[in-house]
């Protein structure tokens, strides 16, 4: 039982995990994208539109990387390079991704394609108790685990990471140091978006098969909210995906085990605990990337 | 002095809009020299530095590099040509540590591991007497720190033609000792150095040659330090000579002290004290110099003087009534003025105009009661010319302004409002030469009008020219308080390097 | 500081100038070219979804004649443009104002709560009274409450704002499934129906309810209050430095409460005159995403009081243009969004020449 | 259609006509509304019938403003085809005398005035038939339900789907999960997964969107009965049997009734509710699946036969809430009034109603 509630917790956290990633890396460079959500319905519909018209779960898969690259692309381009504020623009493209994969998609509502379904991992999936939670899982399950390493790995270690970490703290430096902070913004944003449209398309390809209008309901401002949550840290963002991606799976494994629980509580949940979490954090010194402070207070 | 030019400016120009920052300049830098670059506030000195290192394109005119035309389109290009620039503000970012940032300065074709970087800081910080520690936190570091390891960052990026602008302004009498002691070793070691400065001492001390702007174009270019006197600088520099300060030091007699500080102490944010136990008494017609090195509870010394945070222990008695802390606006009602240590910070509102803050200041005065601009814009002129100091029209909007210009607003208004106390914080930093003796002068008119003065500056010179007493401040505690008739730089730096205990 | 202003264009509320009509003209043409480029965009993607171009034209042109098109924009202004504002006077203040979505919520749950309470038992306009004035109390302490959070701990006012839109909308739909269901409902999420006294009478002749002399009187209130008062002077310099109000005798606490909670209390009242002029009943989705376009409409205003209001009224005349869009054009019921999302990035990226300065 | 007849009349001498229906999903979402659409698309090729259709208008006034836009286009009639818009629908057939304004919902309570009527069917009575299917078809005695939200419609269908069941199983559970969304498909497949691993093997749904629904149920190899919508082409061998809307005729019959200007006064000038034992259901039975045998299909449409002359009611009691408490007594059977007031769960159904 615990298992599953784990293994489910996983395969649902990495709807929220994927964008969370992208959001992080984006919001360690100074930007805040709200748009996450637009991305990953581009994502999801790109993905599903790929996949129909391919046969090729997987291409749609990349198509759906492109698409939310792209989305995060056209964000960046207002924000980075023509000086938009970052949260009306975030919630002008979730609007324009909302209508516009509403319009796109509407032929492909009810049009199902194989889902990929799951991977066990030989030797590793016969593992007692983690086996059967971690290495049961589909492959894009383990992309999100190569990711968190990666995500970790790109902004702790590498040079890259360093100019990331920079830019989201003192832009100018940066320049003065003969780098471009504004295309490093511009570019960190677009990776960003890219791993919120694979989160989307892992949705509608990877998971259940299928577009339907609005699909990620929300699942995108869940995971800018578990970057917050996680106080700007890898490890943080990726426990708090899992666990918000729990909060959703235990709603339906406790009932499906004739629990009653409070539904309207746990869709709450991620928020509130991310305000406490946030009112916690924000008194200390250090929460925040400087230039992302900087530019949320800006009107 | 013949030894080889290493860069060579000609004819370069550049303007912003209507303003011809820099008008036609030329100079050179050699190796092995130290080239003092002088000028008066806007006279174009930061302007020129920065097409130097690529930040700003210039308009017209030309650069050359050991001989041969360049052109320099970035800062990359720039370090790539073994320029470096050490900015007038700092640089650096607080979030990452040392090595971090000075990593971030490191051409990017270099791929080094961190733990090579780290160690070509510590052999360099050995060489050049630079010492830092690379894993610390930038933001847990004092100025001085800071600076060293700007240096760090160009030398390591390998400059032979090393800028500072005004590297000097933030620093202590010793940390300005240790750098300018870095600085022979750097122009020993061939290195060709521009430094910019507002102060004659200093030129005095290091420099070889000097370049005086004005008013964007070069009046002195290229001249031996040596053959041109004071006098003769600060008329290059200002367009005329700079009289003496006059003052007739007038005896008060004895009072109540206007201002006094009982046994205050702070704690900053971070759990560290800020102050401890500070106590001391301004009497009317008194100016009470604080002299220490910057961060050492200077910022939260005029808080608490101004009310803008409460001591945790102790009191702030004005007129010898306790006064409660945490309210700036009774501190302000009792007479008590202002000028903050950094304006643009603490005093500049984006958008408004000289005359919303003139009105701004005025109902935090209790001079007035409403906001109305016109009125208040009437007045501000009335003001400026009863101060004298230059200032903008009034409808300007002060946030464009240069930093001096808008010190010189701020003290207009600082100058013309009735009161009893003044805190003043660092007047004149960063002010040319003219408005700097002109701002000391309206010191000593204010202490002959009866007001007492707390005066923080970590210019010793101007401390010792316009005090009665000056206290010493360090790590918090006043280490000792001198009559101005025993007050010199050595007894000074002696009592800032002392702790509280031992005095 | 160095990082401040790297990605943000200053849109601090600048002093009044004077307006010369050739710049002004000037001024114009990129904004017009701009919002011209959107519609082009539009239509380029309509095409794409073989919608008529003459249906396109025809769904632009159509509500221009038709009064029905008029009432139904002024209707759905109401609390676009009370909540526009409570974006707009927090955002003077230095303050983000990304709740107005929750507060609207708050608004009209706390109207509906005090008017089931109250039923028939007050006449009718103390009864709009009583409303108001709850919406306008739940709003403002919602919102009072996340300025408070930034000023003693210092949690960015955005961000819980923001999570606050999606905790007030689960706390709506907790009581519409659970306690405050209507026993009559068929167990359909919705409260009773408010008496009809308790509802606001209509403008003679129309179907406007006077909700919108109250929402156009209560913004000119706040218009003058934020431009021409002295309270309005000490949120600007707040707004403005902080720091340089704090030095002022300014209370920074009280600034930013009180221009927060007026905000979230005016976004609130949006929500009370949605639901008492309008609605009449409390459900689920009386106000999707209206408190999301009120926050763009303050922005693309520059959270200029006045244009926040006349962008508010722009948007819902959009809003409402949706139906021609569907019914003339054969567009999907959500271009609307695309045809708002590409406008609002034509009027913010393209028409300003303002960059980024480095 | 043929609504820009010169003649402005058809050949059989009715006015031409503009209908607009008026939807609260994408007309494209396999489901609900998807069954409406398809219903107007029908009733557009009527001779001398116009229809307009917009979708994803929001249970606010924004379908009164929808509404008013068809009637400036022409529209006579208007369909609002969501619960939600019932008060909007009667309010704006009060203020427009001269519209025909229909309501799909069934509920109304309050006076008709003369140009307003709601239709509706018994969904319920489907789900009791593909519970038979479901509680044949389970081998571990564990049915799966997956609800939006707990309104009367849903508690009808959940009890129906579960008393069916009964009927050939009477050891069957029927595991209930709620997911508080009309169509979030990330909770449904959790709540697929869920229930699975629980040990559920047949699943029905009462959801807006059901094909990530089925699509999970057939990866998990469990069996569905659907919902709204024919969906067996997506199911495959998962697919059991389901219910389907079919609004065509009822459409057609209202807009018919219209143009001969009887409306007022007609039997859809009222709450018109349509059932098998009536033969006028809107719902109809969906193929049965592979897997179905014939023995199954024989007990389904014996079911079927029963409802429609009557000789047999999905709520014959006596029946029992999960507490004990009788919710229909011996002798008695629920009508459709009575079920709009279900607020229990029966006895066998695994799980609770949020409380009120
Ligand atoms: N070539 C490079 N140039 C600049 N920064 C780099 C480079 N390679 C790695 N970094 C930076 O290295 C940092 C990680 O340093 P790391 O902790 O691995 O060094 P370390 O030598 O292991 O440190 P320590 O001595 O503290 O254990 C990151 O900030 C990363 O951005
Ligand atoms: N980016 C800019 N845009 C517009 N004007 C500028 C800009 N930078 C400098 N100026 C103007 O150019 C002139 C020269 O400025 P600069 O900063 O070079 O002076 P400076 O000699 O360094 O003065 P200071 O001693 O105060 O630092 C001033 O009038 C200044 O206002
Ligand atoms: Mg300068
Ligand atoms: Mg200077």
């Amino acid at each position: 039982m615990i298992e599953i509630l784990l293994a489910g917790a996983i395969a649902t956290g990495t709807a929220i995990l994927l964008p969370a990633l992208g959001e992080l890396l984006t919001q360690r460079a100074g930007i805040t994208n709200l748009g996450t959500e637009g991305a990953m319905l581009a994502g999801a519909l790109t993905g599903v539109i790929m996949g129909i018209s391919t046969g090729s779960p997987w291409l749609g898969i990349g198509a759906g990387i492109l698409a939310g690259a792209a989305v995060a692309a056209l964000f960046a381009w207002a924000v980075v390079f023509r000086g938009t504020n970052q949260l009306a623009t975030g919630l002008i493209v979730w609007f324009l991704l909302f209508g516009l994969t509403s319009m796109f998609g509407r032929e492909y509502n009810g049009q199902v394609l194989p889902p990929i379904g799951k991977l066990a991992i030989p030797g590793l999936s016969d593992l007692p108790f983690v086996g059967s939670i971690l290495f049961h899982q589909s492959p894009i399950v383990y992309l999100g685990f190569a990711l968190i390493a990666g995500v970790w790995w790109l902004l702790t270690r590498s040079r890259v990471g360093l100019l990331i970490r920079a830019t989201g703290e003192r832009p100018l430096v940066v320049a003065a140091a003969g780098n471009r902070p504004r295309l490093i913004q511009f570019l960190t944003t677009t990776l960003g978006g890219g791993l919120s449209g694979l989160g989307g398309s892992y949705l509608s390809v990877g998971v259940v098969g299928n577009w339907s209008n609005n699909m990620t309901n929300g699942y995108g401002f869940i995971a800018v909210t578990v970057v917050i949550f996680a106080a700007w840290r890898t490890n943080w963002a990726t426990v708090g995906s899992y666990l918000f991606g729990a909060a959703i799976t235990f709603a339906s494994q406790l009932q499906a085990r004739g629990f009653a629980v409070n539904q309207y509580l746990l869709d709450a949940l991620p928020y509130l605990l991310t305000l406490v979490v946030l009112v916690v954090i924000s008194s200390q010194r250090k929460a925040a990337p400087e230039a992302l402070n900087a530019a949320l207070a800006a009107r | 002095m013949n030894a080889a030019v290493l860069l060579e400016v000609h004819g370069l120009s550049k303007s912003f809009g209507p303003v011809h920052a820099n008008d036609n300049v030329s100079f050179s830098i050699r190796a092995g020299e130290v080239h003092a670059l002088l000028g008066e506030n806007g006279a174009g000195k930061s302007t020129l530095v920065k097409q130097l290192y690529g930040v700003y394109q210039p308009d017209s005119g030309e650069i050359t590099l050991a001989g041969s035309p360049t052109r320099i389109d970035s800062p990359a290009t720039a370090r790539a040509q073994g320029i470096g620039l050490v900015f007038q503000d700092m640089r650096l970012i607080p979030a990452l540590t040392v090595w971090e940032n000075i990593a971030l300065n490191l051409p990017s074709t270099k791929r080094q591991k961190p733990t090579d970087i780290k160690a070509m800081i510590v052999e360099a910080s050995a060489k050049w007497g630079l010492p830092v520690e690379p894993n610390a936190l930038v933001a847990d570091l004092s100025v001085g720190e800071w600076q060293r390891i700007e240096l760090l960052k160009v030398l390591l990026a390998g400059a032979n033609v090393l800028i500072l602008d005004e590297p000097t302004s933030v620093l202590t009498p010793s940390e300005v000792g240790a750098l300018f002691a870095v600085l022979t070793d750097l122009r020993a070691a061939g290195v060709g150095i521009v430094i910019i400065t507002h102060k004659l001492r200093e030129v005095r001390e290091i420099a070889d040659r000097v370049t005086v702007l004005r008013g964007g174009k070069t009046i002195v270019s290229d001249v031996p330090a040596d053959t041109l006197t004071d006098p003769e600088l600060i008329e290059a520099m200002v367009g005329r000579s700079v009289p003496a300060l006059e003052s007739s030091r007038t005896q008060f007699p004895p009072s109540l002290p206007a201002i006094e500080l009982a046994a205050a102490s702070l704690t900053r944010r971070d759990g560290t004290s800020a102050l401890r136990s500070v106590s001391f008494r301004v009497h009317p017609g008194e100016i009470l110099g604080i002299a220490g090195v910057a961060g050492n509870g200077q910022e939260e010394l005029v808080d608490v003087l101004t009310g803008v945070r409460a001591a945790e222990d102790g009191d702030v008695m004005l007129n010898d009534h306790v006064v409660p802390g945490g309210q700036p606006g009774g501190f302000k009602a009792r007479g008590v003025i202002s000028v903050v240590p950094d304006p643009v910070r603490q005093f500049v509102v984006p958008g408004m105009s000289i005359a919303q803050h003139a009105a701004l200041w005025e109902v935090a005065h209790g001079e007035h009661t409403s906001y109305a601009t016109k009125a208040a814009a009437r007045r501000f002129t009335e003001r400026a010319a009863a101060v004298g100091l230059p200032v903008a029209p009034s409808h300007r909007v002060l946030e464009e302004l240069s930093g001096g210009n808008i010190q010189r607003v701020l003290l207009t208004l600082a100058f013309s409002t009735p009161g009893s106390v003044l805190v003043v914080s660092y007047p004149t930093r960063g002010l040319d030469v003219a408005t700097t003796r002109d701002t000391r002068q309206r010191l000593l008119e204010a202490r002959e009008r009866g007001l007492a003065i707390v005066l923080v500056s970590e210019d010793l010179d101007e401390l010792l020219e316009v005090s009665d007493r000056i206290a010493v401040l360090n790590e918090g505690s006043i280490t000792g308080i001198l009559d101005r008739s025993d007050a010199d730089r050595a007894a000074l730096g002696d009592l800032m390097t002392r702790l509280v205990e031992a005095a | 500081m160095t990082a401040a202003a790297s990605t943000q264009t200053a849109s601090a509320p600048r002093p009044r100038f004077s307006i010369n009509p050739v710049t002004a003209g000037k001024r114009a043409i990129r904004p017009i070219l701009s919002v011209a480029a959107a519609l082009a965009v539009f239509a380029a993607l309509a095409l794409a979804q073989n919608a008529p171009l003459s249906g396109i034209i025809e769904a632009f042109t159509i509500g221009l004649n038709n009064p029905n098109f008029w009432q139904q924009t002024v209707v759905r202004a109401v609390p676009l443009m009370i909540a526009a504002v409570g974006v707009a006077i927090p955002a003077r203040a230095g303050l983000v104002n990304v709740g107005a979505e929750g507060q609207l919520i708050a608004g009209s749950v706390a109207a509906a709560g005090v008017g089931l309470l109250v039923g028939s038992a007050f006449p009718g306009p103390l009864s709009w009274l009583v409303c108001a004035v709850a919406g306008m109390l739940a709003g403002g302490v919602v919102a009072g409450f996340c300025a408070y959070l930034r000023v003693r701990v210092n949690a960015p006012e955005a961000v819980t704002t923001l999570l606050m839109n999606f905790i007030l909308l689960d706390v709506m739909l907790f009581l519409l499934y659970q306690p405050w269901k209507d026993p009559n409902g068929s167990g359909q999420p919705q409260t009773r129906p408010l008496d009809p006294a308790a509802m606001l009478p209509m403008l003679p002749g129309t179907r406007i309810s006077i909700a919108i002399l109250v929402a156009l009187a209560v913004c000119g209130f706040a218009w003058w209050l934020a431009t021409r008062t002295d309270w309005g002077f000490r949120i600007t310099v707040a707004g403005g430095n902080p720091e340089a109000a704090v030095r002022s005798g300014i209370s920074i606490t009280k600034t930013s409460v009180q221009a927060m909670a007026l905000g979230g209390g005016l976004a609130g009242l949006g929500g009370a005159l949605n639901l008492i002029g309008l609605e009449g009943q409390l459900r689920p989705d009386i106000l999707t995403s209206f408190g999301f376009i009120a926050f763009l409409a303050a922005f693309v205003a520059r959270s200029n009081i006045l244009g926040s209001l006349v962008a508010a009224f722009c948007f819902a005349a959009l809003m409402v243009a949706s139906n021609p869009l569907q019914l003339r054009a054969g567009l999907d019921g959500s271009a609307v969004y695309v045809l708002l999302g590409l406008a609002c990035l034509a009027l913010t990226a393209l028409a300003s020449t303002l960059r980024t300065t480095r | 259609d043929d609504g820009n007849a010169s003649d402005g009349s058809t050949p059989n001498g009715a006015d031409d006509i503009t209908v607009g229906v008026v939807m609260v999903g994408s007309v494209k979402d396999a489901g609900y509304n998807e069954a409406v659409a398809v219903a107007a698309e029908e009733l557009d090729k009527v001779d001398g019938v116009t229809v307009l259709t917009a979708d994803q208008i929001p249970e606010n006034n924004s379908v009164t403003d929808t509404m008013q836009s068809m009637v400036d286009q022409g529209a006579e009639v208007i369909f609002a085809t969501s619960y939600g818009y019932m008060s909007y629908a009667a309010d704006f057939a009060k203020a427009n005398p001269e519209v025909t304004v229909l309501h799909q919902g069934g509920l109304w309570e309050e006076e008709f005035p003369e140009n307003f009527g709601t239709y509706w069917s018994y969904p319920y009575e489907l789900f009791g038939l593909g519970g038979i299917a479901a509680g044949d078809a389970t081998e571990s005695n564990k049915l799966g339900f997956i609800y939006a939200f707990p309104i009367s419609q849903t508690i009808g269908n959940v009890n129906a789907f579960h008393l069916g069941a009964q009927k050939t199983n009477p050891d069957v559970e029927t595991y209930l999960i709620n997911t508080s969304d009309w169509c979030d498909p990330v909770k449904q497949q959790d709540a697929v997964s869920a229930l699975v691993s629980q040990g559920v093997d047949v699943l029905s749904q009462h959801q807006d969107c059901q094909s990530t629904v089925i699509q999970s149920a057939v990866q998990a190899g469990a069996k569905v009965v659907g919902y709204h919508h024919d969906a067996s082409d997506i199911a495959g061998e998962a697919w059991l049997t389901g219910s389907s809307w079919n609004w065509a005729p009822v459409f057609e019959d209202i807009v018919t009734t219209v143009q001969a200007g009887e409306f007022a006064g007609s039997q859809y000038n009222d709450n018109w509710l349509g059932s098998l034992a009536d033969n006028n259901s809107t719902m109809t039975l969906a193929e049965f699946g592979p897997s179905v045998s014939d023995e199954t299909k024989a007990k389904i449409e014996d079911g079927l036969q029963g409802l429609k002359d009557g000789t047999e009611s999905v709520f014959a009691g006596p029946i029992y809430c999960q507490d004990g408490s009788v919710l229909v007594a011996e002798g008695h059977s629920a009508t459709y009034a009575d079920v709009n007031g279900f607020n229990c769960l029966v006895e066998g159904i695994v799980g609770s109603l949020p409380s009120n």
